[in-house]
Parts: C-alpha cells; sequence; structure tokens
C-alpha cells in the first residue's frame, strides 16, 4: 500500500501523463462529470461517478472499421484501424470495473473482438473506492463490492490522502514510475471501508431481491402479463443503453460518399424501433418486446450464458437518466413479486 | 492553417428551373462568365430546396451555397418561393446562430431574363466566399481520408 | 446493376473549344455503374441521337447521360430518342456543360474538370432514376381571352372559328382596344374604324363568343386544361340585355363635364355615355364617378328617358366563376405618362400632344370633328414639330423605356404625310434619331413622306420646348447640318414610348406566368416559342409580349389562336409525371404538405395499415392527384417525416447530386 | 394541487372515462412514471401528483386517443399547447380526450437538485415556499426556483390552451425571460457562438431521448431512422452529423414546437436543446409576429405560411433574428 | 488617337461614352450652343473615339456653363457635361502651366456668386 497527499494528484497525474494518456473523471461544461483526457490544471471530479461510463474507453461510440475506395474504375481496400497507445483510466469505480469484466466475457470470448482487445492490452485501470454512495446505487446487490474495486490499481481517497494499492502486474509496472507514491501501513483502508460498507447497507436498494432472475428463469418471466405496463410508457430512446456499462450491441454502418465507403461500427440500443432489423421486419415489433428483451437479457440470458453472472452492475445509471423513470429496478421489484 | 493561395471554394447553387435556371442559361448564351467552381444544380422551385440539402452539401466539403428562385410574385407555382423565403430566413438564421459564417448562404432571386445579375452574384459570390476560406466548421473533415 | 451510358457533345466548337470532351467522356467512363461512354459532335443530330438509340439497344443501357446544352434545350428531343430504343424517358440525365460549363469559362483545364463533375452529378442522380409514366388529365373545351383589343378579337374569332368556345374579357366598356382611336393606319391609310368595327360586331354575332365588357379577372386558379378563373363584371348600373343603345340617356344626362376618356380628356362627354357609336356591346354605361345619382342620390334623368327601363342603380359588381382550358392574355399596351418631359412642355401647354392625342384631333369621329386644330385656341396650325423617341430607348433610370417602341417611326410618318396631305400650307418637321421601318412597305412610305410630301426630317433631337406668346419655342439639334435650330411652332407632337398595360402585372402572378423587367410578358422561347407562355396553357397575343404594329399583332394573334385550337382539340393532355408521391407507411396526415400545397392535389384517407402483433391500425394518409400536381415541391419540405417525395426530383436524387459535387 | 388524484377515481368511477393517463409512484419520492390507469384501485394505489410531475403526457395521447372508448388525460398549462398542436396535426382524436387542465406552479427536477452538489436525496418537502431536502449525507433548505428543471424556470404561460374540465385557476401568459439565453448567445461573435456549440453538442451521445420525447416529434419514421431517407445515422458519423441532427430536427419542428422543454429535461448529456427551438421561436416572433404553436386550433403555423412583404433571408440575418 | 485618354477621361467622369445614341439632344438642349466649337454631341463622339488633345485645346469646353441641362436630358446616362469636366480635370492635372493659385481665388470670390459657378471660373482663369 502507497500513499500520496491529495494535494499532490497534479504532481502524479503529470507523472503518469509522462509516459502515456490519462483520463479522469472531470467536471463537463453542463457540470457532470465525465472521463477527459488528463492536461495540467484539469481537476478530479468530485462527483460520485461519470455520467458516461468507463465503457466507452473500450468500446467508443463510433468506430471505424475498414474503409473502401474506387480508383480508376477499381476497388481499394483502405486501412482505418488505429493502434492504441497505452493509456491510463484512473477514478473508475467498483460498478464500471465490473462492467469491464461483463464486456470481457463478450468481446474476448471467440471470435475475439480484436479492437476492443487492443485497448484492453493497452489500458491500466486505476479504480477508485466509493465513500458517498448515491440513492440510486445498488452494485451491492449485484455483488460488487463499492469498498474495495477491482482494477490493476485500486485507490482510496480519505481525509486528503490518496491510499493506491497496485492489484496486477500492470498496477506494479506503473506504480514502479511513480516515485511520488510513498510506503504506508497495508491497513490504512480498512475504516474507510467499513465505514462505506455500513453506508452501502443503508442504501434504500440495498436488499434487492434476485432471487426471482438468473440462468433457467426465461419460461418463468418472458409472458409476464407485467411487461406490458412496464414498458407502455418507454419512449424507445437509448438513453438508457447509452450510459449502461455493460450494454454491448453495435451496429455496422457505411458512410458514403459516391465514391468511397467508410465501413464504422456505432452503439445500437435493443430500444430502438429497428434493432436487429432485417429483410423480414423487426423481430421484436413492439416496444414491448424490445423492453422485455433489455431487461431479460440482463436479468436471464446473460446469466445464462455466462456462469449465473447478471449483465448488471448496479451503477444506477439509468435510475438518473431514464427520461420517464423506468428502469431495471422497477422491473426487479414488479416482476420479483411471484404469484402465488 | 494551411494557406493556400490556389484554394478555390466549392460552391453549389440550386437553382429553380423556371427562372435562376434559364438565367443562368441566359448567362453563358451571353457568355457571362463567372468562376468554374460554382456549380448549379436543378431544382423544380425555390420551394424544393430542403435545409437537408443545404446541410448535406455542407457536410461533404461544400464552402458556400445559394439558393436562387424567381422573384417574389413570379413563382411558377404562385407561391413556392414565399415558402422558400420564410424557411432560408429561419434556416440561414440559425446557421449564423450556430457560428458558421452567414455569408457562406445566401438566397438571390434571379429572373430568367436576368444572366448578367447571375453572373454578377455568382462572381460576388464566390469572392465573398473566398475571402473567408475553406469551411472548417461544417465539413466533415474524415471524409477526404 | 445499373447499366449507364455517357454521351458527351461537342455542340461543333460550341462545347469542345473550352472542354476537352474526349477527357471527359474518358473520365466519366470509370464511374460506378458506367458501362459506355461516347461522344459526338452534335448529339441533338440524327446521326448522334441514332449512336444514342443504338447505344441503349447494344448495350442494355437502364440509365442515360447526355453531357450537351442546356436540358432547357435539348431535354424533350432527348427524352424522345430515349423513348424511341425502349427505355423510359425519365431515366436519362442532362448534364449542362454548354450554357453553364463551356460558354462561360474560357480556361480549358477549368471548365474540362468542371464538366466532368456535372457529369458525375448527373451520373449520380440518375442511378437513383425510376421510371415515370406521364398521367393524363381532361381538357375543358372553352377558351379564355383576356383584353378585346384588336388582339384578343382576333384571337378570339379563330378560336371561335375552330369551333371552340371562347370568353372575351374586356375591363373598358367596349372592345375595340386602342385600334377604335387610331385614324388611318399605316402603310396602307386605310380608316383604323372601317376594318375594325366589323370584326367587333363578327365577335358579338359569333355564336361561340361570350363577351364580358366591362370585367376583369379577379383570381385564377387551377392548371392548362382546367383553369378555374373568377370574373368580376363592373357594375355598369345599365342592364346590358335590356339596354337598346338607342343613346337618349347620354343627351339628356345633365352632367355634362365629364372629360372624355375615349377622346384622351381633349373633350368632354355624360355621366352616362355609350364610349362610342360602334361600341361592342352597344350599351350604355354609368361612370359612377360622376353620376349625381350614385354620388348623391338626386337626378335619375337617365332613368326617365330610358324607354326600355335599362337603368339600375341599385347594380353590383357581379362574380362570375368558370372552367377554361386554355388562357390568352392579351392585354396590350398604353402610351406612356408625358408628364414628366418637363422639357417638352407637355403638362404646360395644350399645344404640345401625345401622338395618340394627334390621332384623335385628326379623326373624323374626334374631338374636332377632323379639323386639325390646336387645343388652345382651336386655330389652325402652321408649322408642326414631331418629336421621336419620347421616352423610348433611354436607359436613364425612371426616365423612360430602355426598348424601342417599334411604331413610332411608322406613324409619326403617317401624322407627317396625313397633315401635308390635308393642309398642304403647314410646315411638318420631325426629329428623328434612327428612322426605323423593317417591314413590309414601310420604308417606301417613309419615304414618300419626306419625297412626296415634303416632310422635314432632322436627324437631330428636340432639347427643349417653351411656351412664349402663343407659340411653342423649339429649340433643337441639326446633328447633320451641325446646327442648333429654333422653330416657332405651333404644335409639338410627342411619340410616347409604349408601355405594358398596368392590369399585366397583377394578370401575370395570378396566371403564375412570368415578366420582363418591362412588365411584358416573358415568351417560352424568345424564338421557337414565341406566342406561348412558359406557364403550360396560357398563350400570349399582341403588345402585352411586346411592342408590335397591327400586322404583327392580328398574325401573333392568329397563332395563338392556333395554339390554343390545338390545345383544345385534344380531350386530355398528358401531365407532368415528376408529381410528389407520399409513401403512405410513412405519412403521419400531420397535414404541413396540405397547408402549403399551392394547388390543392393533397387530400387524405383513412386508411387501414396492418399494425405489429396482427393489429391492423387506422391512419391518416396523404394523398395526391397526379393530375392536379404541378411537382413544385413544397410540400416535401413541409413534410417533417420526408413521407412526401418528388418524382424525378427526390430527395436522395438531389443529394446524390450534392455528394457526387462536393466530391 | 389537490384533487387530481380524487379527479382520476371521480372520472373512472362515475365511467365518464374508460381510462385516464397520469403518473404512477416509483421506487423514490421523485421517479414518477407516465402510466395508464383503468381501475379504481390501481389509482388509489400508485396515482401519484407532486413537484415532480414534469413529464409532458401529450405524446402518449396519440396512441391512447386511438385506442377505443375515452381518455382522460391531466394537462399542466404547458402540456395543452403540445396537446392542441398534435390534434392540429391530426395526431390526437380530440373527441376521444377528456382534458383535465391542472394549474400549475413548476415542476421540480432531480437533476437540477443534484447538481447544487446534493446526492443521495431521500426526500424533498415543500416547506413555507422553500424546499427541504434530506440527503444520507444531511440535509438543506433550498429555493423552490433552484429546484425547478430549465423549462419551469423559463415557463412562458400559466393559460391553459384547452381543457374540458380545470382544477385550480386559469393563469395567464408569463414573462420569465424565456429567450434571454438566446439573446445572450446571438450577442457574442460567431466565433464564440461556434465554439459555445461546439462544446455543447459534441456531449450528444444521440440517444434519441429529445427526439422520443418531443410531441412535436411524432412521426411514424423519423427521417434519422429511414434508411431509404439518405439521412439515417444511428451514431453521429463524424463531427458534423452531430450539427446536422439537432439542425434538422429544430427546423422539423419549427412553428410547431410549442417549447414544452423536454428535450433539455431528458437530455442525459444536459445539453441546452430548447436553445436551438427557442432560436426558431424568437425569429419567428420577431419576423412573423408572435406566434405560439399549440395556442389555437386554427393558425397555419408560419412556414407553412407567407405574406407578399416578409424580410429576405439577407435582411433577417443582419437583423440577428429581430425582436 | 489616344485611346489611353479615353479610358481615363471616361474613368474620371463615371460615365461611358459609347451609351451615345447620338440622338442629339444635349445640343439641342444646350443654351451655351454658340458659344462652343464643339457641341455636346460631338465632345462625346471625339471622347469615344479618342480626339482628347484636341479637346484639350479647345477653348469651348471653358465656355460650357456646367448647367447641367445635357445631363438632365440626356435619355442614355452618357451625361455629356460629366466627360466636359473630366476633360478639364485633365487639363488642370498637367503640370507647368500657367495656373492660378488657390489663394487668389477669396479675392475673386463673390458672396451671390453659386458654388458650381465659382468652381467652374477657377477652372477658366486657371489657364
Amino acid at each position: 500500500m502507497k500513499q500520496i497527499a491529495k494535494t499532490e494528484l497534479d504532481t502524479l497525474f503529470a507523472a503518469i501523463t509522462a509516459e502515456q494518456k490519462l483520463y479522469i473523471p472531470a467536471d463537463d461544461s453542463a457540470g457532470q462529470a465525465q472521463f477527459t483526457l488528463w492536461r495540467p490544471g484539469l481537476a478530479l471530479s468530485g462527483r460520485l461517478n461519470t455520467a458516461r461510463s468507463a465503457k466507452d474507453l473500450f468500446f467508443p461510440q463510433v468506430e471505424n472499421l475498414v474503409g473502401f475506395r474506387m480508383h480508376a474504375g477499381a476497388i481499394e481496400r483502405v486501412e482505418t484501424r488505429e493502434e492504441p497507445e497505452d493509456f491510463v483510466i484512473f477514478g473508475v469505480r467498483a460498478c464500471d470495473c465490473r462492467s469491464f469484466s461483463i464486456l470481457d466475457r463478450v468481446f474476448l470470448s471467440e471470435p475475439v473482438d480484436t479492437f476492443y482487445q487492443m485497448r484492453r492490452a493497452h489500458a491500466t485501470v486505476v479504480t477508485l473506492a466509493c465513500t458517498r454512495p448515491e440513492e440510486t446505487c445498488f452494485c451491492a446487490a449485484m455483488g460488487v463490492d463499492a469498498a474495495d474495486p477491482a482494477g490493476d490499481v485500486t485507490c482510496w481517497l480519505e481525509d486528503g490522502t490518496l491510499l493506491w494499492r497496485a492489484n496486477t502486474e500492470k498496477g506494479e509496472a506503473l506504480t514502479e514510475k511513480l516515485p511520488m507514491l510513498r510506503p504506508c501501513p497495508a491497513d490504512a483502508a480498512d475504516a474507510q471501508q467499513a465505514r462505506t460498507r455500513a453506508l452501502m447497507q443503508k442504501l434504500p436498494l440495498a436488499k434487492l431481491d434476485l432471487s426471482a432472475f438468473g440462468a433457467g428463469k426465461t419460461r418463468a418471466l418472458f409472458d409476464r402479463p407485467e411487461w406490458a405496463s412496464l414498458s407502455e410508457a418507454c419512449l424507445g430512446c437509448g438513453t438508457c443503453t447509452f450510459v449502461c456499462p455493460t450494454c454491448q450491441c453495435y451496429d455496422v454502418e457505411e458512410f458514403r460518399d459516391g465514391s468511397s465507403v467508410r465501413r464504422f461500427r456505432c452503439w445500437d440500443s435493443c430500444m430502438y424501433s429497428d434493432f436487429t432489423k432485417m429483410s423480414a421486419g423487426q423481430p421484436r415489433p413492439t416496444q414491448r418486446e424490445r423492453f422485455r428483451q433489455r431487461f431479460l437479457h440482463k436479468l436471464v440470458y446473460f446469466p445464462e450464458n455466462n456462469d449465473g453472472v447478471f449483465g448488471c452492475v448496479g451503477c444506477g445509471r439509468c435510475l438518473a437518466k431514464c427520461p420517464i423513470h423506468m428502469n431495471i429496478v422497477k422491473v426487479i421489484k414488479t416482476l420479483g413479486v411471484t404469484h402465488a | 492553417m494551411q494557406v493556400n493561395s490556389e484554394w478555390k471554394p466549392t460552391i453549389v447553387a440550386f437553382c429553380c428551373n423556371w427562372c435562376s435556371y434559364a438565367g443562368a442559361d441566359l448567362s453563358g448564351t451571353n457568355r457571362l462568365s463567372y468562376p468554374a467552381n460554382v456549380r448549379i444544380i436543378r431544382i423544380p422551385c425555390s420551394c424544393r430546396l430542403n435545409p437537408m440539402f443545404i446541410l448535406r452539401a455542407f457536410q461533404r466539403g461544400a464552402d458556400g451555397v445559394i439558393l436562387c428562385g424567381c422573384h417574389p410574385g413570379d413563382c411558377r407555382y404562385t407561391t413556392g418561393n414565399y415558402y422558400a423565403r420564410r424557411r432560408m430566413t429561419l434556416l440561414f438564421s440559425m446557421l449564423d446562430y450556430l457560428g458558421i459564417e452567414r455569408a457562406r448562404t445566401r438566397v438571390e432571386w434571379v429572373s430568367a431574363a436576368e444572366g448578367a445579375k447571375f453572373a454578377a452574384t455568382m462572381n460576388d459570390f464566390v469572392q465573398t466566399v473566398t475571402a473567408l476560406g475553406e469551411n472548417r466548421r461544417l465539413e466533415d473533415l474524415r471524409c477526404k481520408a | 446493376m445499373q447499366r449507364i451510358g455517357v454521351f458527351v457533345c461537342w455542340c461543333g466548337t460550341n462545347i469542345a473549344a473550352t472542354v476537352d470532351v474526349q477527357a471527359v467522356s474518358d473520365a466519366l467512363a470509370k464511374e460506378p455503374g458506367v458501362v459506355l461512354s461516347a461522344n459526338y459532335q452534335y448529339m441533338c443530330s440524327q446521326t448522334g441521337q441514332d449512336l444514342i438509340e443504338t447505344a441503349i439497344r447494344e448495350h442494355a443501357l437502364t440509365g442515360v447521360v447526355i453531357c450537351s446544352c442546356s436540358p432547357r434545350m435539348h431535354e424533350q428531343t432527348f427524352r424522345k430518342t430515349v423513348a424511341r430504343a425502349g427505355l423510359n424517358p425519365y431515366l436519362l440525365e442532362i448534364a449542362n456543360i454548354r450554357e453553364q460549363c463551356s460558354w462561360i469559362h474560357k480556361d480549358r483545364a477549368q471548365a474540362t474538370e468542371k464538366a466532368i463533375i456535372l457529369g458525375r452529378a448527373a451520373i449520380a442522380k440518375v442511378q437513383l432514376n425510376t421510371p415515370l409514366q406521364a398521367g393524363q388529365s381532361p381538357v375543358t373545351k372553352r377558351a379564355l381571352v383576356i383584353g378585346g383589343g384588336i388582339a384578343g378579337i382576333q384571337t378570339a374569332l379563330d378560336i371561335a372559328e375552330a369551333g371552340f368556345a371562347v370568353d372575351i374579357v374586356e375591363k373598358q366598356p367596349t372592345i375595340g382596344g386602342k385600334m377604335t382611336q387610331l385614324d388611318k393606319t399605316f402603310p396602307t391609310l386605310d380608316c383604323a374604324a372601317c376594318i375594325l368595327t366589323p370584326k367587333m360586331v363578327d365577335c358579338a354575332q359569333n355564336e361561340k363568343i361570350r363577351i364580358f365588357s366591362y370585367s376583369e379577372v379577379e383570381a385564377v386558379s387551377g392548371f392548362v386544361g382546367s383553369f378555374r378563373v373568377t370574373i368580376r363584371k363592373k357594375a355598369r348600373y345599365v342592364r346590358e340585355d335590356v339596354c337598346t343603345g338607342c343613346g337618349l340617356c347620354t343627351e339628356k344626362c345633365p352632367q355634362k363635364k365629364v372629360p372624355n376618356a375615349f377622346n384622351l380628356g381633349l373633350d368632354t362627354r355624360r355621366a352616362i355615355y355609350i364610349p362610342f357609336a360602334q361600341a361592342v356591346p352597344k350599351v350604355a354605361v354609368i361612370d359612377a364617378d360622376y353620376c349625381s345619382m350614385l354620388k348623391n342620390g338626386k337626378c335619375g334623368v337617365c332613368a326617365k328617358v330610358c324607354a326600355a327601363g335599362a337603368i339600375d342603380y341599385t347594380q353590383k359588381d357581379e362574380l362570375v366563376e368558370c372552367e377554361y382550358g386554355a388562357i390568352v392574355a392579351a392585354t396590350g399596351y398604353n402610351p406612356i405618362d408625358l408628364s414628366g418631359y418637363d422639357e417638352f412642355a407637355y403638362s404646360r401647354s395644350p399645344d404640345v400632344v401625345s401622338s395618340l392625342e394627334f390621332e384623335r384631333l385628326m379623326n373624323a369621329a374626334g374631338p374636332t370633328g377632323g379639323t386639325l386644330l390646336r387645343p388652345s385656341d382651336k386655330t389652325h396650325p402652321k408649322t408642326i414639330v414631331f418629336v421621336q423617341c419620347v421616352g423610348s430607348r433611354c436607359s436613364a433610370e425612371g426616365k423612360g423605356k430602355t426598348y424601342c417602341s417599334k411604331i413610332c417611326c411608322m406613324y409619326t410618318a403617317k401624322h407627317a404625310m396625313l397633315c401635308r396631305e390635308k393642309y398642304p400650307d403647314t410646315d411638318v418637321y420631325v426629329f428623328y434619331i434612327d428612322v426605323r421601318t423593317p417591314g413590309k412597305n414601310f420604308d417606301e412610305f417613309y419615304r414618300r413622306a419626306v419625297e412626296e410630301y415634303g416632310v422635314h426630317y432632322i436627324k437631330g433631337m428636340v432639347g427643349k420646348v417653351s411656351p412664349e406668346g402663343g407659340k411653342l419655342k423649339v429649340q433643337a439639334s441639326d446633328l447633320l447640318d451641325g446646327r442648333q435650330l429654333h422653330i416657332d411652332a405651333d404644335m409639338v407632337v410627342l411619340a410616347a414610348a409604349i408601355e405594358p398595360d398596368k392590369s399585366a402585372r397583377p394578370l401575370a402572378t395570378m396566371l403564375t406566368a412570368s415578366m420582363d423587367t418591362n412588365d411584358f410578358f416573358t415568351e417560352a422561347h424568345p424564338k421557337l416559342r414565341p406566342v406561348e407562355s412558359p406557364t403550360a396553357g396560357v398563350f400570349l397575343s399582341g403588345c402585352c409580349q411586346g411592342p408590335k404594329d397591327i400586322p404583327e399583332t392580328v398574325a401573333q394573334a392568329s397563332a395563338a389562336a392556333s395554339k390554343v385550337i390545338g390545345l383544345l382539340s385534344k380531350d386530355s393532355i398528358v401531365c407532368n409525371p415528376c408529381v410528389a408521391q407520399p409513401d403512405e407507411l410513412m405519412c403521419n396526415g400531420c397535414s404541413s404538405c396540405e397547408k402549403v400545397c399551392p394547388y390543392g392535389a393533397i387530400t387524405y384517407l383513412d386508411k387501414e395499415f396492418r399494425g405489429p402483433n396482427r393489429t391492423t391500425l387506422l391512419r391518416r394518409v396523404a394523398q395526391v392527384n397526379p393530375a392536379v400536381c404541378q411537382g413544385c415541391g413544397a410540400c416535401t419540405v413541409a413534410c417533417p417525416s420526408g413521407a412526401m417525395d418528388l418524382k424525378g426530383f427526390s430527395n436522395r436524387q438531389i443529394m446524390a447530386e450534392v455528394d457526387a459535387i462536393c466530391r | 394541487m389537490q384533487g387530481v388524484k380524487e379527479k382520476a377515481i371521480e372520472l373512472l368511477r362515475s365511467k365518464s372515462v374508460d381510462r385516464v393517463v397520469g403518473w404512477k409512484a416509483g421506487e423514490f419520492f421523485y421517479d414518477l412514471t407516465p402510466a395508464v390507469f383503468t381501475s379504481v384501485p390501481e389509482v388509489e394505489q400508485s396515482f401519484v401528483w407532486s413537484v415532480f410531475c414534469a413529464a409532458n403526457l401529450s405524446k402518449y395521447l396519440i396512441a391512447e386517443s386511438r385506442r377505443g372508448g375515452k381518455v382522460a388525460a391531466f394537462l399542466k398549462p404547458c402540456d395543452t399547447y403540445s396537446f392542441v398542436q398534435l390534434v392540429k396535426e391530426h395526431r390526437i382524436l380530440r373527441e376521444n380526450v377528456h382534458v383535465v387542465g391542472v394549474q400549475c406552479a413548476g415542476m421540480c427536477d432531480m437533476e437540477t437538485i443534484r447538481s447544487h452538489g446534493l446526492s443521495a436525496v431521500t426526500s424533498v418537502a415543500e416547506q413555507d415556499g422553500a424546499l427541504r431536502v434530506e440527503t444520507l449525507y444531511g440535509a438543506r433548505t433550498l429555493d423552490r426556483k433552484d429546484a425547478l428543471g430549465e423549462k419551469c424556470r423559463t415557463c412562458k404561460s400559466k393559460k391553459l390552451a384547452v381543457y374540458d374540465e380545470l382544477l385550480g385557476e386559469q393563469g395567464c401568459d408569463e414573462d420569465n425571460g424565456r429567450f434571454l439565453e438566446v439573446a445572450r448567445i446571438e450577442a457574442m461573435t460567431p466565433e464564440e457562438r461556434f465554439a459555445f456549440w461546439r462544446g455543447e453538442l459534441s456531449r450528444c451521445i444521440r440517444c434519441n431521448a429529445c427526439r422520443n420525447v418531443c410531441p412535436a416529434c411524432s412521426c411514424e419514421t423519423c427521417v434519422f431512422d429511414n434508411p431509404d431517407s439518405g439521412l439515417r445515422n444511428k451514431a453521429a458519423a463524424d463531427a458534423f452529423e452531430e450539427n446536422l441532427f439537432h439542425i434538422i430536427r429544430a427546423f422539423h419542428v419549427a412553428s410547431r414546437c410549442t417549447d414544452c422543454g423536454e428535450c433539455t429535461r431528458v437530455c442525459p448529456q444536459h445539453i441546452p436543446l430548447h436553445l436551438l427551438n427557442r432560436k426558431f421561436i424568437k425569429d419567428i416572433n420577431g419576423l412573423y409576429g408572435p406566434y405560439q404553436a399549440g395556442a389555437d386550433f386554427d393558425t397555419k403555423p408560419p412556414l407553412m405560411d407567407f405574406t407578399l412583404h416578409d424580410p429576405e433571408p439577407s435582411q433577417a440575418a443582419v437583423r440577428g433574428g429581430g425582436v | 488617337m489616344n485611346r489611353d485618354l479615353t479610358q481615363t477621361v471616361a474613368r474620371i467622369a463615371g460615365v461611358n461614352p459609347r451609351a451615345c445614341m447620338r440622338c442629339g439632344k444635349c445640343t439641342g438642349a444646350c443654351p451655351a450652343y454658340d458659344e462652343m466649337e464643339y457641341h455636346p454631341h460631338q465632345f462625346v463622339s471625339m471622347v469615344e473615339t479618342g480626339r482628347i488633345d484636341e479637346l484639350l485645346r479647345s477653348k469651348g469646353i471653358y465656355t460650357c456653363l456646367s448647367c447641367f441641362a445635357c445631363i438632365e436630358r440626356c435619355p442614355r446616362q452618357v451625361e455629356p457635361a460629366r466627360l466636359i469636366e473630366a476633360v478639364r480635370v485633365l487639363a488642370e492635372r498637367k503640370q507647368g502651366a500657367d495656373h492660378l493659385r488657390p489663394q487668389d481665388i477669396p479675392a475673386r470670390l463673390d458672396p451671390d456668386m453659386p458654388q458650381q459657378a465659382i468652381t467652374s471660373a477657377l477652372r477658366k482663369y486657371r489657364r
């Protein structure tokens, strides 16, 4: 365990930046935290979490795949892939850090998504333990310990001091390059952890019961009549999907100008009416089916294919951002009540 | 910023088939010259011009877009240019609001008899846009890859 | 897979001189979808067209791009060519590389590059063209002639002669127009009334012709084949069907001080009047501005003396609505207002008159009974100065007209000649800039005025006329002698420029017909379609299209009539297939499109659609009547969902052009 | 406002309507969801009327008014304008809707409350015109106006454009300086304006929340979703498309937008989208005379209308959009 | 024949002598006709054909009253008085001539004299 005074964070960030790119949560012009490329003077946000999730750095909203160009009657392939540089992402919360492992299950299993794989390989994840959770947080219900996040390095911010613990080889390697980190007792974070854990238990959603969900529950949940009322107000926008740290669907599109084509992928949302639309039409014709797809995917289908792991990390972004305040918690609570 | 004295702006001119397109023809018939970087797209009436087309042109690399239609009151379809006038007024004002140089967009009423006005308008517009330089604000830079 | 053929025309050297046509066709050959790219000297020639036809067949082309002159020139020609080869004529696009490229650019490299880009845009568009079928729309077998002068009369008579019904709308109480005011006509010197009045009577007697005199067009809607026109019949306070034209009322009316418009205010008439003896219809009119019965309810003399009981002081304007297949504009001309020409003292001396006033002063039915007398003192003028080009050929802003009024040289020669013939003791001077006498027997006529009648033609211009002691002091230049002349004249006659009637501009707006900067109607083509307006179904007759003398007017009137007859003889006409078309699946039924449609072509229908999960939905969707739609495209932009699109100029087609141009 | 829930119960109990559109209680005190109630017990159990009923229910009536039977809807003054506009566009079938107008003193917005540095909020209570905000980490009192959402801070009118019955008093047009921010941006240099909008619009994640919540964006298929439109884009494929989407969207709703403010309320990235719509509204008012979309059923929207002597585009730009 | 001078005169005058259609209205209107060896229309023609030197030598350019009758009457916007004025300006700009100095002007001023006449007079006496 190492430590550094909070006042010296700039020195730490500068040292990291000297070697590689550094992203930290910083407030944007609208006052929300976003992962932002650090430059001298950029302050660490005081907010609990970023508005957009940390997945953006591994799975950006738009990514060029390949290009083609017509040239003198022939078609020429244009390489658009860019090898990313090493980067550090600092201040990842436990929930978002957990989301990486969920995304890894999707993108790093065969066939491996090399774009995602490349970014993961180049990244060092420095997490930051939570101390003041929001009422919308329910990570505990998803088995995430907000007081002890994973990552290559774990940090705690306590009384003007940043505590630093390297967890992995990558983490150690980074630590070695940062001489300003001074050693400290291994139990320096224990008190804070205990406080946080106690606080987590007091959150309104701490006791979220997930027993009705998980692998094998498709039949029990698929035709529940409550889907109709749950989805009736849904606008079919992609807000929940796009702020979600675990949503991983994308569409492949092309940008054409008549003589050249740029093929790119971009986030897609299962809430969109044209999601996976095919020549025969939409497989999920109404918002009810699309809504059901999203939540059953997170709560049933994903665990079914991934050793029981839920496709949700309890970050609470969808609770805060949904225009009509419909969210996974309401779904869990409504459908968690089993019929007699 | 690359300073290139040889740089010539790309100008898209949407011309009403009944007046300005004929006006452009007339300026051709009278050999009234205007720069070659003005390219005309024929539309049936100025009211056919969807703001989308203007933005599309800017997106694809145009540096200036001009709409030429019949003088108010002379529309082949009676009212088309009146609608176009309101639409373009609002659109241009919005583009200005977004910080796009307002001189990159223009509406000019040119009748079929005004070949000279057509050429003069185009010369002036090209000059204005050339002075503004490349349209960096609305152009999609990645398209040029 | 598209198979597009590109044909680059040299247009002789018109294109080939500044555009490297070979380079253009080579470059375009490499564009996506292009299977053939050729160039030829004259694509519009028979050989050129054969080349295209053969290529379409041999290469099984699915689209054709012709890089040539303006589509306004030869689009129709090439559509027919394409159709002959069995391809839908709307699978053709023309890149305008002549008017908009080779003719305006001098630099060969630049012009060539631009031609390639224009060709590329046309290729991009043609790839999205779809075969279009033109619809049919019925033709109402009745024509409307607006204006009852010699142009309107001749047009109406010719149309009626061919067996079609025709209505004349004339804003004056009688038909006849300007020609009724003329004395003699050049170059034959026949009496205008003698040749015109029989035609007026023919109109009145022809059962195919309806005359709306003292009426104006109020509104026009519709389109070729079915125009709907509202005509305002102004109240004349005399029942047209009852009045016998006896004229008793016009003699008894106590209001005698009304300036007589027919004689251009040179004498007076009564408040109730018949414009002139041969008026058609010969029906009295009450001038509401002067009638004391209408103004303050006192008098009623005319009603008392009218044996037929035709007077009706309560008459109101009446609106009549009629359908027409074709409309002819024959709104004629007026001399310009001379009050601004202070140097000629027109407003200061009654003895300075316009040529039209001079016609009345010479006319046997005029204010002086045909004796030429000075308006000021009713004496016989001994020295008369004619000034030509008053207000014509004038480029100074607001002072006159830039054009030549065409008829002044001839009528001035006529006036001068008649003066000398009738009153050999007069000295007649004509100041001219040029004497323009193209026309059959015209120059001979002018030479007779000089040689036989001794009219003094002086090359020069009057600079100043000042009334002094009953004389008009004329200061002028004689450019050939190099002198400044000072003439003491008794009378000065100004050959005023002529301008389109003021009613033409609002009428053009109603007809959506275009006008030039001088308010003359624009013809569809200055050489090849001189009697048609660019608006389908609207034709032009007489001076509303440009200055003309009588024979030319009559010729154009008959030409317009023959165009009308050609149109009315069809039962239906082929519509423009480039009309709006809604995508019902995307239509919201919001009525945005309907609100901007100038033709009322859009209606709505509640229609059943298949919804998700085997449900049915009743949705309000737009329907376009393709016979009514004229294809302006206003609706396509008003439609927020993009459901409304315009065939032939679809969103995607235009965007493809934009993309290609900006590439 | 007292009696909203009671009115819902009364309407259902008397069978004067078949359904009621209102707000349903959520997990917390603030996360109300628009919902359709069909029975009295349902209303009794979960119908809520509170200071968090910001959502505009008009758009739901497009589908609800076509579902057969009669539906009652509780509409705040701002919502009624959207309602009228949608009726005008034949989207809502007026005869099937019973409009209960509800006067409103402005709705609180949770994101605004959080923006004051408050987190883990557990309750908000009105106290003598101020708001008592309890959080896990302590309590604070906020001025009521500091808790209002943007749409309520700059409320245009408390006058209901339509209602079949009214709870509370009919109000008047308000002047809360809704164009001040637009004017402030207009007064910037073009460079500043560009920088401002670049900063705002670059945050867009194209989640379509603004579009999908917008009552004026009720197209069967949006041009941006339609592959045949040639404009479809799911994500901003380039830096320009963010602008393109928002400009076109603002243009499509121009002269139909009632300035209900929902776009800004729902934007997860807090982009002030209403400033685009208000620019059009301000221009329209200045150039063509005052116009409020949805204020009546007959007036033609200014973009579907004209006069013979409208200002020319060049003039309008010089004027900076009038007013 | 001096094309350059023609252009200079046209530029100073701001009118196009080629627009003249030889109507002679200027000459017809000229009150100083008898005093001038070249008359307004001839003047225009001489400018157009480049006979500027002859004009410069002519006294006639100083007998023009600048009454502007020809400007008023010209239907083609050729406005001969402007050309005459331009030739006078040209003469004035010629160096080394026996020029009246500006400071001598005040003594010659007459309060009743119109401005235009003062200017014209100055040019006349400066020769």
